[in-house]
C-alpha cells in the first residue's frame, strides 16, 4: 500500500509542478488538475490488471499516469512536442499511451463512455478476459449517451467498471443546479448495475471498493459502477485556487481539504508504523527528481515538423 | 429505372445479374466470412425484413454475437462500435434511415473522424456506417433526408454513394476493408436496381469515378441514383443531338475531380445532379473545384440539379416537384449548352418524365416501409 | 365511463377502416396503427384538461383522437392532401391540432421527448397551471434523450406526465435483445419521478392512474411516469396483421388479444348495466357514420397546389 | 487584431466604443428587458465567467428563472427550448464551442429547422443558439471546429456569424426578434475586438453583407473573423498596387450572393475567405453561386482561403500553419489577379505575418480557457 501512497503523492507533485510552470506559457492547452482526486485514480486503477484498459475524459492527468502511462511524453504532449503522447496534436484534454492500457481520454464531456463500452464489448466477444474502465464526473452522468452506454452494457453483462468521480461541480455549476436531489448511483443501479457509494477520498476504501468491482465484473456479473465522492481543489480549467469567486462555500471547502486523500493515507501508514519523516522524504526526492527529469526532457525535444502536420489523418 | 441502363459496360466474367440488395448481401456474407473480426449491427439487422433484405440470413449464418440488434441508441452505439474498431474488431453499423444518423453526430465527428489523427495514428477507426437514403412513399421530413454533404465536409470521414449493384458490393468490401471510418450511403431506389455483379470477393477502389457514357458536349457528372437520372436525360439529349458524357462519381469524399476535369477539359460545360439539398451541398463543392482548376476550360457556367432547399414534404402530389427528374436534368444541360427550348425539345422533355408514379422508384415497389 | 368507452371503439374503428383503405394506395405515407393499445390513449387522455398539451411519436394516431384532434384533417393528411391537419406536410408521422391541445408528433424515436418538457416548462414558467402529457414506447426509453429529459424535469418539477407504453417490441426486436431484465419504471423513479406500474389494457385502471398523476403533477409535485404494459396487434408499420413472422410467440399474442382493452371495458359496463347489445350497436353505426364522412370529405378534398410547397419554410 | 480596422465607418450618432463581449452583453440586455418571453440558457451562462463575460450580470438583473444554468445535455436542452420556443417563448441558448452542437443535431435538424415546415406553418420556433467557435490557445481537435457549413446546408436554419461590435449587437438583436431558428456563430476572437455601437435596441437584417472596403481589382468575400485578415491583406495588396473590395459576409444562410455578383461585376475576380474547412464549406457554395450567376463576370478562376482538410491539432508549433492569415490571403489574392510573386511582393508578404504568437489574437489573451 506504500506504493499506492507513493503514486498518488506523484499525481499530485506532477499536477503541483504542471501548475508552477503553466504561467511561463509554453504548455499552451487548457488544461484540467485533479488536484484532491487522487485517491479515486489510484484506488480504482490498482484493482487493474496490468492488461485492462482505462478511458477517461478532460480531467485524465491522475488516470493517465496510474495506469503506467509515461510521464516525459505526457508533459511533452503538453509542451506541444513531437514527441508528446498523442505526437502533439492532443494536448492535456486528448491522452493516450496503449502500452500501458490507457487507451484515451477526449475533450468533449461524454465522448469516451461508449466507446470504453466498446472496448469492453470487443474484450468480451474476444474472450480476452480483460476489463475496461472508465472515468468519468458527476457532470457527465447528465449526458443521455451515460445511460444508453449503461443500457448495453448491463444488456451484455460487460466487464466493465463505470467510476463516477462526483466532485459536485461541473466548471462553477453545482449539482443542485443540474441535478434533483437522488443519488446518481440510485439510477446506476436502476439501470441494472451493481453499485458502491463511498467517501473517493479514501484510498483504502476505494481499493477495496475497487477490488470487489473488478473481480465481480471479470467474474461474468456484468458492468459495476462506483459513485466516489471527492473534491477538485483548483480552478475547474487551469492551474489556479480560485476560492475568491465564492461559488463553494468556505466550509465546505476547508472540510475537503482537511480531507486530503494524501494526508488521510499518510497518516494512517504513519499510524501502521509504515511511514515515517524519513521515508516520505526519500519518497518526496524521488519523485521530484523524476518530475524535474521529465519536465527538462520534453522541454528539450523538438518542436512537430511543419510537414508533419497533415500525417495520420487517415492510414497508409 | 429498376433495369440497369450499364448491362452492357460491367467488366468481370464470372457474374451474375443480381439486384442490388442481393449484392449488398453478397458483400456482407464475404466480408463476414474472410474476417472474423468482423461484426455486423443495427435496428432490424436480424429482423424478419433484414434491412430490405440486405442483412437477411446473416445472423443464422455468422451468429447472435456478430450480427445483432440493438437497442434503440444511436449516438451510444456509434461510439461502442467506435470502441470495438480501436480493440481490433470491423463494426459494420447499419441505420435504415440516414436521418437517424444525426443523433450520432458527436460520435461520428468528434471521435470517429478524429481518433486516428488525435492521438498521433496510435489508433485506428476500421468503421463501417451504412445509412439509407428514404425516398418515397412519403417518407417526409424527417426519413427522406439526403445528408451526405454534412458528413463530406468533415476531415477523417471517408463518403461513398455506389448506385450500380458490382459497385454496391465491391466498394462495401473496400469500405470494410479499409482501416479508417466509412460512411456508406444507399439510396434506396438503387436497392432494387439489377445489373451483373462478379462472383466472390472484390475490392472497389473508393475515391474513384466511373465513366458510364461518352459523350463531348457536357459532362453530367451525378451522385449516387441521379446517376441513373442523368443516363436517361443524356439519352434524351442524344435525340436532340447533344452527347452528354455521364460520369457516376461514386465516392463524395474522397471526389473525383480529376476525372471530371478530364471530362470538362473535352466537353467545356458540366452540370453537376446530385441527391440531396442544393446550397452548401456535394454540387457546390464539385463545381467551386472544377471552376478554380479547370476554368479555362469552361465555355459556359457550370449549373447543377439537386433537391430544393427545402424538406421534403410528404404528400405524393409534391413528389413530382420536389424531386427532379430526368427531364429537369436534360432541360439543365440544354441550358448549359446554349440550346434553345423549342418544341422539338420540349417534346423531348416530356418524353423524359417518369411513367411510374413520382414516390416509387418502379411498380414492384410498395408501402408502408 | 360510457364515453371513453366510445372513443376506444372509434379509435379502433378508425384504424381498421384505414387498414382496410390503405390497399388503394392513396394513402402513400408509413402509417403505425395503435390498434390493441387504445385504452392507454384513452384512458390518460381523459385525465387531461382541455387546456393541457399532448405530444406523441409515431404510433400517434390514437393520442390524436383522444385529445380531440380533428379526424377528418388527419384523414386528409393520410391522403396527402392541402387541408389535411398539416397542410399535406406530414403525414400519418407527423400530425398536429393546435386547437385540441394536441401539439405534434414526429417520426424520429425520441424527438419530441424533450420538446414536451419544454412545453411543460413553459407552462410552469408562465404561470399557466397547464399539464403536459408525452406518450412514447419502451424502445424510446433507450434514447439517451429520455434521461436527460427527465433529470430537467425532475429538477426543475415540471407539470408533466410521462407514458410509456410499453407494448414490449420495437419493431420486431424484443425488449430482451434492446434492455436488461430490470423494470423501466424503476429507472425513472430513480430520476426522481413518481412512478406507477399497471396493466395498459385496463381502461379503469389506466384513467385511476393518470387522474392520480395529474393531479399529482399539476398540485406541483414534478413529473410522474406511467409505465403501461400493452400489445400492438398488427404489424409494426403497416395495416396487416403479421403473426405469420412468427417473431412474437403464439401464446403472447392470443393471451393479449384475450385481452382486448375494449371488450374488457364493453364486459365491464354490461356488467354494471350501462351497456347493452343495442347500445353498442348505436355506438358502433354512429362511429362508422362519422368515419365514413370523414373519409368521403378528406378524399375529395383537393391536392395541395404546387406552388405552396415552398410556403412555411420561413415565417412571414 | 484587436483594434477595429473598420473604425471609420461606423454609421451611427449615437455611439459608444465597445468590445464584442460588450456589444453582446448589450443585445441580450436589451432583448431579455423589451420582451418577458426571453430567455437565456446554457452551461456557464450565470457563472463567475459569464460566457467570456458576455452572459455578466444578467441572472441578477433578470433572475434565475429566466437567466439559467443546464445540466450537461445539451441534446434534451435544445429540444427543450424547441419546446419553450413552440410555446411561446423566445429561449437563447449558448454553447461554450459550437463542437458540443454536435450533440444537438438531432434536435436542430429533424425538429427546430422543420417544425414550422412539417406542420404546415401552424406552430414557429423562434430559437437562437449561440455557439462560440473556440480557435487558439490549443483547442484542439474538439474544441476548435467552425461548423458553419453543416448549419447552413439544413433548410429552415439561419446562420449567422457576425464581426464588428456594432454587427454583433445589432445581429443578434435580429436574431431573437426572428421567429425562426438562428444559428449565432461567434468566433471567439471577434470578443475582444473594439468597435464603435450604436446605444439602445436596434437590429441588423441578417442576410446582408458589408462592403467593408471599396476596391476594384480583386473581390475579397470574408466570413467571420476572416474578415479582418481580409482587411489587414487588402492593405498589403494596396501597397503592390491592388485595390481589393472587401466584403464582410456576416449572413451564412441566406447568403448575400448579389452584393458578391456587383462587385464581382467590377472586379472580375474573387476570392473567398472562411473560417471552416476547406471542402464542401461555406467558401466552395459562394464560389459555385458566383460562377453560376456571373460567369460572364469572371476574368479568372475564383480562389479561396480555408482552414485545410484536417481536425486541429493541438501543439502551438503548427498554429501558424494550420490557421491562414493575411499574408495567405495576399498571397492568394495577388495569384488570382495573376501577380508573379517577386521580391516586392514577398517583402509586403513578409510584413502581413502575424507579430503576435499565431495560438492567440493578442497579447492580453491568456489561457487556459
Ligand atoms: C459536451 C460538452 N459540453 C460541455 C463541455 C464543457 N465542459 C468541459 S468540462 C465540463 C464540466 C464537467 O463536469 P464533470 O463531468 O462533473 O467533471 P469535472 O470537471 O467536475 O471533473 C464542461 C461543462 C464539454 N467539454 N463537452
Ligand atoms: C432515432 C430513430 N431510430 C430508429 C427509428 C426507426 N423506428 C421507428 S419506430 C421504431 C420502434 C420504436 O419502438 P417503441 O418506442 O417501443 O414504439 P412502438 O413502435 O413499439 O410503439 C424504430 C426503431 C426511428 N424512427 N428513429
Ligand atoms: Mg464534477
Ligand atoms: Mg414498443
Amino acid at each position: 500500500m506504500d506504493e499506492l501512497f507513493r503514486q498518488m503523492l506523484r499525481i499530485r507533485r506532477v499536477e503541483e509542478a504542471l501548475a508552477e510552470r503553466y504561467a511561463e506559457q509554453e504548455m499552451r492547452c487548457p488544461m484540467h488538475l485533479c488536484i484532491g482526486q487522487e485517491a479515486a485514480a489510484v484506488g480504482v486503477v490498482s484493482a487493474l490488471a496490468e492488461d485492462d484498459r482505462v478511458f477517461s475524459g478532460h480531467r485524465a492527468h491522475g488516470h493517465y499516469l496510474a495506469k503506467g502511462g509515461d510521464l516525459t511524453a505526457m508533459i511533452a504532449e503538453l509542451y506541444g512536442r513531437a514527441s508528446g503522447c498523442s505526437k502533439g496534436r492532443g494536448g492535456s484534454m486528448h491522452l493516450i499511451d496503449t502500452d500501458a492500457g490507457f487507451m484515451g481520454s477526449t475533450a468533449i464531456v461524454g465522448g469516451t463512455v461508449p466507446v470504453a463500452v466498446g472496448a469492453a464489448w470487443a474484450s468480451q466477444l474476444r474472450g480476452e478476459g480483460r476489463v475496461v474502465c472508465l472515468f468519468f464526473g458527476d457532470g457527465c452522468f447528465e449526458q443521455g449517451v451515460m445511460h444508453e452506454s449503461m443500457n448495453f452494457a448491463a444488456l451484455h453483462r460487460l466487464p466493465i467498471l463505470f467510476v463516477c468521480e462526483n466532485n459536485h461541480y461541473a466548471v462553477y455549476t453545482p449539482l443542485e443546479e443540474r441535478q434533483p436531489g437522488r443519488p446518481i448511483h440510485a439510477i446506476a443501479s436502476a439501470h441494472g448495475l451493481h453499485v458502491q457509494e463511498l467517501d473517493g477520498n479514501r484510498l483504502h476504501t476505494v481499493r477495496t471498493a475497487a477490488d470487489e468491482a473488478v473481480h465481480r465484473t471479470r467474474a461474468g456479473d456484468g458492468p459495476q459502477f462506483l459513485e466516489l465522492h471527492t473534491w477538485r481543489w483548483r480552478e475547474h480549467c487551469g492551474p489556479d485556487i480560485d476560492d475568491h469567486l465564492g461559488y463553494r462555500a468556505p466550509e465546505a471547502q476547508a472540510d475537503w481539504l482537511a480531507r486530503c486523500p494524501i494526508e488521510q493515507e499518510a497518516a494512517r501508514l504513519r499510524a501502521l508504523g509504515l511511514l515515517d519523516d524519513i521515508g516520505r522524504q526519500h519518497i518526496e526526492n524521488a519523485i521530484q527528481h523524476e518530475i524535474d527529469c521529465a519536465f527538462d526532457s520534453a522541454q528539450r525535444a523538438p518542436l512537430p515538423r511543419v510537414e508533419d502536420m497533415y500525417r495520420h489523418l487517415h492510414g497508409q | 429505372m429498376a433495369s440497369n441502363p450499364l448491362a452492357d459496360i460491367s467488366p468481370s466474367p464470372a457474374v451474375h445479374e443480381k439486384t442490388g440488395i442481393e449484392a449488398i448481401n453478397d458483400a456482407l456474407v464475404l466480408c463476414l466470412q474472410r474476417d472474423p473480426t468482423t461484426l455486423l449491427i443495427g435496428e432490424g439487422v436480424p429482423d424478419p425484413k433484414g434491412i430490405f433484405g440486405t442483412t437477411s440470413g446473416l445472423r443464422q449464418r455468422f451468429g447472435p454475437q456478430r450480427v445483432l440488434d440493438m437497442p434503440l441508441a444511436e449516438n451510444a452505439l456509434t461510439g461502442i462500435c467506435i470502441g470495438a474498431a480501436i480493440s481490433g474488431l470491423r463494426p459494420i453499423m447499419v441505420h435504415q434511415r440516414i436521418d437517424f444518423a444525426l443523433l450520432a453526430m458527436d460520435q461520428l465527428i468528434n471521435n470517429a473522424a478524429k481518433w486516428r489523427y488525435m492521438f498521433g495514428g496510435q489508433a485506428r477507426v476500421p468503421l463501417v456506417v451504412r445509412c439509407i437514403v428514404g425516398r418515397g412513399w412519403g417518407q417526409g421530413p424527417q426519413h427522406a433526408q439526403s445528408l451526405q454533404s454534412l458528413f463530406a465536409h468533415i476531415p477523417g470521414l471517408k463518403v461513398v454513394m455506389p448506385v450500380f449493384p458490382d459497385d454496391a458490393k465491391g466498394m462495401l468490401c473496400a469500405a470494410v476493408a479499409d482501416d479508417d471510418p466509412v460512411i456508406f450511403i444507399e439510396h434506396r431506389w438503387i436497392h432494387p436496381l439489377r445489373g451483373k455483379v462478379p462472383t466472390g470477393y472484390f475490392e472497389t477502389p473508393l475515391g474513384k469515378a466511373r465513366r458510364c457514357r461518352e459523350g463531348s458536349d457536357i459532362t453530367i457528372a451525378a451522385f449516387s441514383y441521379m446517376t441513373l437520372e442523368a443516363l436517361s436525360a443524356a439519352r434524351g439529349l442524344a435525340r436532340l443531338g447533344i452527347e452528354a458524357e455521364v460520369i457516376d462519381m461514386r465516392s463524395v469524399s474522397p471526389l473525383d475531380v480529376p476525372a471530371v476535369l478530364r471530362s470538362v477539359a473535352k466537353t467545356g460545360r458540366l452540370l453537376v445532379a446530385d441527391t440531396g439539398h442544393q446550397s452548401f451541398g456535394v454540387a457546390a463543392e464539385l463545381i467551386a473545384r472544377v471552376t478554380r482548376q479547370g476554368f479555362d476550360h469552361l465555355r459556359a457556367a457550370p449549373a447543377s440539379v439537386t433537391l430544393p432547399d427545402l424538406p421534403c414534404p410528404t404528400s405524393h402530389a409534391w413528389a413530382g416537384h420536389y424531386y427532379p427528374t430526368a427531364a429537369t436534368i436534360a432541360e439543365q444541360a440544354l441550358q448549359v449548352c446554349g440550346v434553345r427550348i423549342g418544341e422539338a425539345q420540349r417534346q423531348e422533355l416530356d418524353k423524359l418524365q417518369p411513367d411510374t408514379p413520382t414516390d416509387i422508384p418502379n411498380p414492384d415497389f410498395r408501402g408502408p416501409f
